[in-house]
């Protein structure tokens, strides 16, 4: 029975010694992950994930404490990324997914509260206090967080138009799947 | 030599630890979504495999054997096996953080491998040699890795093709081991083993 | 790769991987000699004709143009300008369809003519070229406004610059044309042959180039005759050869047609010039001696128009600008309704979706398919991985496996497989016995890789200005602080311990109203 | 003129995969009729019945999906399947293993992962290795060749023993039945006879086995059609072939008396019908030249392994599946050199 309890204890130390020497040799810095992640994001600092930014975002998802789902603005392909980064199974998008848009200010409306301006994540609203304020478009990330401090409702959201340079050709329309469910609906009508 | 050939054979095809004697069917359907992954896993499972076979070998050998404790086998095993693990999941959390992600969870699952233990207690009940034991083990898991990245690249293909819904995933990938499987049949009697 | 070589005219010929044999239909158009077109009340000219830098407007709406007065200007070093391809009123510039896959608009210079084709006062000719400063001649064919005529638009000034670094040894001139349907370059080859070689001429002599060689398929005995006769009588024939080349589709391609005549590779996403070759089209050759010896700019272009549809198939030359409506009318309008109408051959062309497009520099030629001649496709069956598609492919890709990949939007994985090796050239799609859209496919993830990588670029810059504002908030946070500490500092220990619990009630108030609080962090 | 975005081509396709799949039910013709005329009329109730299960269970399962079964009938393929595997089985097998296996092939190994051109295993064979394993005595029951038996079985006499099982008045099964000469021989070899013993059977012809050696060549000449047709390409089929003559030729000249002529391997058995018609199914075959030759040659040194050292007289199903594993893998690492990349590419 002792040379058992023993044998067994052994073992154990000598097992455990040899681990924590790896422990140290092998020691790891910071979260590499959460950089990979946050590269993959849109980086419009909307907030729409519940998380103050797109970096925090990027670490909650590495931590786990969040899922790969929250990204209103990255979109299915956000979400296909990260899935294939973190090896995870692609979820359905847990917010809708909306076209591309940039604010616009109503010169007509704005008063120059510069309220808007602070809360402009990546600076692309330029004016000063009592000046009727503009919108550098191609700074514009679309992530609407001007929209609610606008003391007179004069910022809206416009689709960015489309444009040849920026023209995708469309997923081709009639794979298999698609033709043979409809064919059942063409017999019905 | 040839016995040695005979047993690198027999292992690896024809008593194929996943497909014929379904050992370690955990991290055969988990980590088979991707090629690269499975490639990682097979490399990790071959490093840990070959490690434990040799050691448990050398415990049983010259501590369990001796003592007459021959019974606190499993047990010992566990450790041993558990120990080999955390060192290769420390070394790769070093080395390739990416794979040490990618296989997350399962790599500590390599732990409760039953291939792992399989082999280390299939060493001791064929009274192989420390070489035999080594060469076993290594067969075996050259064995998992073959069919594991094999399996790999048919799912790839399998994730894009119109399975029907309830089908998709763990379901068709079950089905796909079972053919490949009776594929491997096809080896039975090569090597009388 | 499989070098067989067949021997004709002592010059050894190299093979590419794939290919494939389809009917040419040429001689539907080819019959006819090249025709003017009555000039078009109104001529809708895109402001970007070409590859690079769109050209900036330099004329007011409203103002008179004359025929090759410069309308927009360069704006870069890979840009081109764009001319008045007749007389008349600037009347407005606006959006209008151009000849687009996506059918999109895009900015028009819209000149109503006023019917007499005055020319503007053109620079003098350039006959004493090979005495003059080669820039001095380069500067005139941008000038000219010339671009590859072969459907890639690149400037050709920029091509005949190749730069000190690199020894350019051959010029390749493309007389392939090698799709379907197509004769523009077939017919200019038989009757402006000596334009051709003038123009060939002016390009051997800024490139200092040791051989020219001009590729045609033996599809077009007739064009090899002639160009064979002309260049007889030219003292080109030291440095110069016709080429006969065997009728197999991609075999005009420019990598393909290099691959042919040399037996050398462009490097992926390289330029021919890195092989010590530049390749330019026939049309090409005849606007540069255009613009060099007659200093007339590129205001019309020869294009096919054809199709069994079209009453009268033939070749016109059209001022640049006219709506393809017109070229269909003046050619007996169609003699059956057309399924589609495309720009361009029917391998790679697009189907137009208005018949009131223009005409542009790369537009070689209008095409309308009877219902016959391009049956609508049938639904698109699943992959059976035969590989008919592999083996005809001239990139050597595995389009198959491209397709699974495009198919599952798994973008990573199509360029593992060289998704931009791929010239789109429709081989994959005219074998596929599924009947599977191949080249859509690619198409659909090349174009998304690319907004991909915009939204990238769009992505790193709104991080780095973000960043940007939380170092600036942060500075300003400092130095409130800072301002605020020393405010503390002066005042008496007393005071502050008076002014303690104040701010802790203040805090409890403020946290009983979270929303203000909100965007705070 | 409808306006939409369609991308070229815009010709008429070329190919069709139902004329492929009609192509190469042509070229089965001559090889069924030669087998018709050495082993009697099952066979051809065996490919009615095998062929009606077939597209059966297709139209079943396509419907049980709420589509329209009619382009999957109507590409053939199901048909192929079943044609391959009535020709792979024994001509008089019980109708219900018939059904069996046309349910495994189309159901499991076909549609479940998404009809034509998404199963990763061949259905035919996939079913011919399940029955072999079920049903082995039964899989392995083949008739005597005509010339060698006085009774020749009729039609209705036929049909009668794949419909009860039951044997015309008078008639014994040994009678009727016997080994496949490759069966014969492993029998015979493991009983340490040589092989000009053994080559004294009535079974063995002129270079294969009795009748089998004709079938194989009907089965070539069909295969040649398919090349010249360019159905298929020669990769899989000649690397198969030619490796397993190789492997048997090798053998045979180091040790004559224990390894039959080389030309016995090709012409007994499913070599020659497995080198055209089974491992060149696209689908589950490699896609790239140098993987469709590693895949060919794999076989044919698979077959000749477990047919000589291994559980089965024959071995084309067993390799075919075994290669079919490996065939993602291999075409993985098979990809040509593109156009414009220098060096080549693993």
């Amino acid at each position: 029975m002792l040379t058992a309890i023993l044998a067994i204890a052994a073992l154990a130390v000598l097992f455990g010694l040899m681990l924590g020497y790896s422990a140290i040799r092998f020691h790891v810095e910071g979260d590499p992950i959460a950089d990979q992640i946050d590269s993959l994001l849109p980086q419009t600092q909307c907030g729409q994930c519940g998380h103050p930014g797109c970096r925090p975002y990027a670490e909650a998802v590495a931590r786990g404490d969040d899922d790969i789902n929250k990204c209103a603005p990255g979109g299915e392909a956000t979400i296909l990324a990260m899935a294939d980064l973190l090896g995870r199974e692609p979820v359905a998008l847990d917010a809708e997914e909306k076209l591309p848009a940039v604010a616009f200010i109503d010169p007509e409306r704005c008063i120059g509260c510069t309220l808007c301006l602070q809360n402009c994540p990546v600076d692309a609203i330029v004016g000063a206090a009592k000046q009727l304020h503009g919108i550098l478009s191609k700074e514009c990330t679309g992530c609407e967080l001007c929209l609610p401090p606008c003391p007179v409702n004069c910022i809206s959201m416009v689709p960015v138009t489309e444009e040849i340079s920026g023209w995708r050709w469309p997923f081709p329309s009639t794979p298999l799947k698609e033709t043979a469910k409809s064919q059942p609906e063409r017999a019905a009508a | 030599m040839t016995e040695y050939a005979l047993i690198l054979i027999g292992t690896v095809l024809v008593n194929n630890f996943v497909l014929v004697k379904f050992l370690g069917l955990c991290p055969f359907m988990g980590v088979s979504k991707k090629l690269e992954t499975a490639t990682g896993m097979g490399l990790a499972t071959t490093f840990v495999m070959t490690l434990s076979s040799v050691i448990t070998w050398v415990v049983n050998q010259y501590l369990l054997e001796p003592l007459g404790i021959g019974y606190l086998r499993t047990i010992a095993f566990i450790l041993v096996i558990a120990s080999v693990v955390q060192f290769t999941e420390t070394v790769m959390h070093k080395t390739s953080p990416v794979l040490y992600q990618l296989l997350g969870i399962f790599l500590p699952l390599i732990t409760t491998n039953c291939a792992v233990l399989g082999v280390a207690l299939l060493n001791q009940q064929s009274q192989h040699t420390l070489v035999e034991s080594a060469l076993y083990g290594f067969g075996a898991a050259i064995g998992f890795s073959l069919v594991l990245t094999l399996f790999a690249a048919i799912r790839e293909r399998v994730a894009v093709a119109d399975v029907p819904e309830p089908f998709q995933g763990s379901a068709i990938a079950l089905i796909t081991a079972g053919l490949m499987s009776l594929a491997f049949m096809g080896f039975a009697g090569l090597v009388a083993n | 790769m499989a070098v067989a070589h067949s021997l004709i005219a002592n010059r050894r010929l190299w093979t590419f991987h794939g290919g494939i044999h389809i009917p040419d239909e040429k001689s539907l158009s080819n019959g006819a000699p090249i025709a003017p077109i009555a000039l078009p009340s109104r001529l809708v000219v895109p402001l970007q004709q070409h590859i690079g830098a769109p050209a900036r407007v330099i004329v007011a709406v409203g103002e008179r143009v004359l025929k090759g007065q410069m309308i927009a200007e360069p704006t870069g070093l890979v840009s081109a300008p764009v001319h008045a391809p007749s007389s008349g009123t600037l009347v407005a510039i606006e959006s209008h369809p151009i000849p687009h896959p996506s059918g999109l608009m895009a900015p028009c210079a819209i000149i109503e003519t006023d019917g007499e084709d005055a020319w503007a006062e053109l620079p003098p000719p350039m006959t004493d070229y090979p005495q003059l400063d080669p820039e001095l001649i380069r500067e005139r064919i941008r000038w000219a406004g010339v671009v590859g005529m072969g459907g890639a638009s690149f400037p050709t000034s920029v091509k005949l610059s190749p730069g000190t670094d690199r020894h350019i040894h051959t010029l390749i001139i493309n007389g392939a044309e090698c799709e379907p349907y197509i004769s523009c370059d077939d017919r200019l080859m038989r009757e402006r042959s000596g334009h051709i070689f003038e123009g060939v001429r002016i390009m051997h002599h800024l490139l200092g180039v040791k051989q020219v060689l001009i590729g045609i398929e033996d599809n077009k005995p007739e064009a090899i005759e002639e160009m064979r006769l002309a260049l007889a009588e030219t003292d080109m024939h030291t440095y110069t050869e016709i080429v006969p080349i065997p009728t197999l589709y991609p075999s005009g391609g420019e990598k393909q047609l290099i691959r042919i005549l040399t037996g050398k590779e462009v490097p992926t996403k390289g330029i021919p010039a890195q092989v010590g070759i530049v390749c330019q089209n026939v049309g090409t050759a005849a606007a540069v001696a255009d613009a060099v010896l007659e200093g007339r700019p590129l205001v019309s272009r020869v294009v096919t128009v054809t199709g069994r549809a079209i009453a009268n198939p033939r070749n016109l030359e059209v001022p640049i600008g006219t709506p393809a409506s017109d070229l269909i009318a003046h050619c007996g309008g169609y003699r059956e309704t057309p399924r589609k109408l495309v720009c361009g051959g029917p391998m790679m062309g697009f189907a137009l979706r208005d018949a009131d497009t223009p005409i542009t520099k790369a537009t070689n030629c209008v095409l309308a398919l009877t219902p016959e001649e391009s049956p609508a496709p049938g639904p698109a069956l699943a992959c059976i991985r035969c590989g008919r598609c592999a083996q005809a492919c001239p990139a050597n890709l595995l389009p198959q496996q491209m397709y699974w990949h495009a198919r599952a939007k798994d973008l990573d994985r199509v360029q593992d497989y060289n998704l931009f090796d791929c010239i789109e050239c429709g081989c994959c799609a005219q074998v596929c016995p599924s009947h599977i859209p191949l080249v859509q496919y690619y198409r659909y993830a090349k174009t998304e890789i690319w907004s991909r990588e915009q939204e990238k670029r769009k992505s790193e810059q709104a991080r780095a200005r973000h960043a940007a504002k939380q170092a600036r908030l942060e500075r300003q946070e400092q130095e409130r602080q800072a301002k605020l500490r020393k405010q503390k500092e002066a005042l008496a220990a007393k005071a502050k311990a008076q002014a303690k619990p104040e701010t802790a009630a203040k805090q409890q108030a403020s946290a009983a109203s979270p929303t203000e609080t909100a965007n705070d962090s | 003129m409808k306006t939409f975005i369609a991308s070229s081509p815009h010709v008429a396709r070329v190919n069709r995969v139902d004329s492929i799949m009609l192509q190469v039910l042509l070229a089965l013709v001559p090889g069924i009729l030669a087998m018709i005329w050495f082993f009697g009329w099952g066979l051809l109730i065996n490919i009615l019945l095998a062929v009606t299960f077939a597209v059966a269970a297709e139209c079943t399962v396509i419907l049980a999906r709420g589509r329209s079964p009619l382009p999957a009938i109507a590409d053939l393929s199901a048909v192929v399947t079943a044609v391959l595997f009535a020709i792979s089985v024994p001509p008089i097998l019980p109708w219900w293993m018939t059904l069996l296996g046309m349910l495994f092939a189309i159901v499991l190994v076909k549609q479940l992962y998404g009809g034509m051109g998404y199963n990763p295993f061949n259905p035919a064979m996939a079913a011919y290795v399940f029955l072999l394993v079920s049903y082995p005595v039964a899989m392995t029951n083949w008739l005597t060749p005509t010339m060698l038996t006085e009774h020749h079985l009729s039609f209705t006499e036929s049909l009668r023993i794949i419909l009860d099982g039951s044997l015309p008045q008078g008639l014994s099964w040994d009678a009727v039945t016997s080994a496949t000469p490759l069966d014969e021989m492993r029998g015979k070899l493991d009983r340490n006879l040589t092989m000009g013993e053994i080559r004294q059977s009535p079974l063995w012809g002129a270079f294969g086995g009795r009748g089998w050696e004709w079938v194989a060549a009907w089965f070539l000449l069909g295969g040649i059609y398919l090349l010249w047709k360019r159905i298929i390409t020669w990769h899989i089929p000649v690397s198969l072939l030619s490796s397993l003559l190789v492997c048997a030729t090798l053998f045979w000249a180091i040790e004559p008396q224990t390894h039959p002529f080389p030309a016995f391997h090709l012409f007994s058995g499913a070599a020659i019908l497995g080198a055209f018609f089974i491992a060149t199914d696209p689908v589950t075959a490699c896609t790239t030249t140098r993987g469709q030759i590693i895949f060919g040659a794999s076989i044919g040194a698979l077959v000749y392994v477990i047919r000589t050292w291994g559980g089965y007289p024959d071995a084309i199903a067993f390799s075919v599946l075994l290669l079919n594993i490996a065939a993602p893998m291999i075409d993985h690492y098979t990809q040509p050199r593109v156009f414009g990349h220098g060096g080549k590419r693993g």
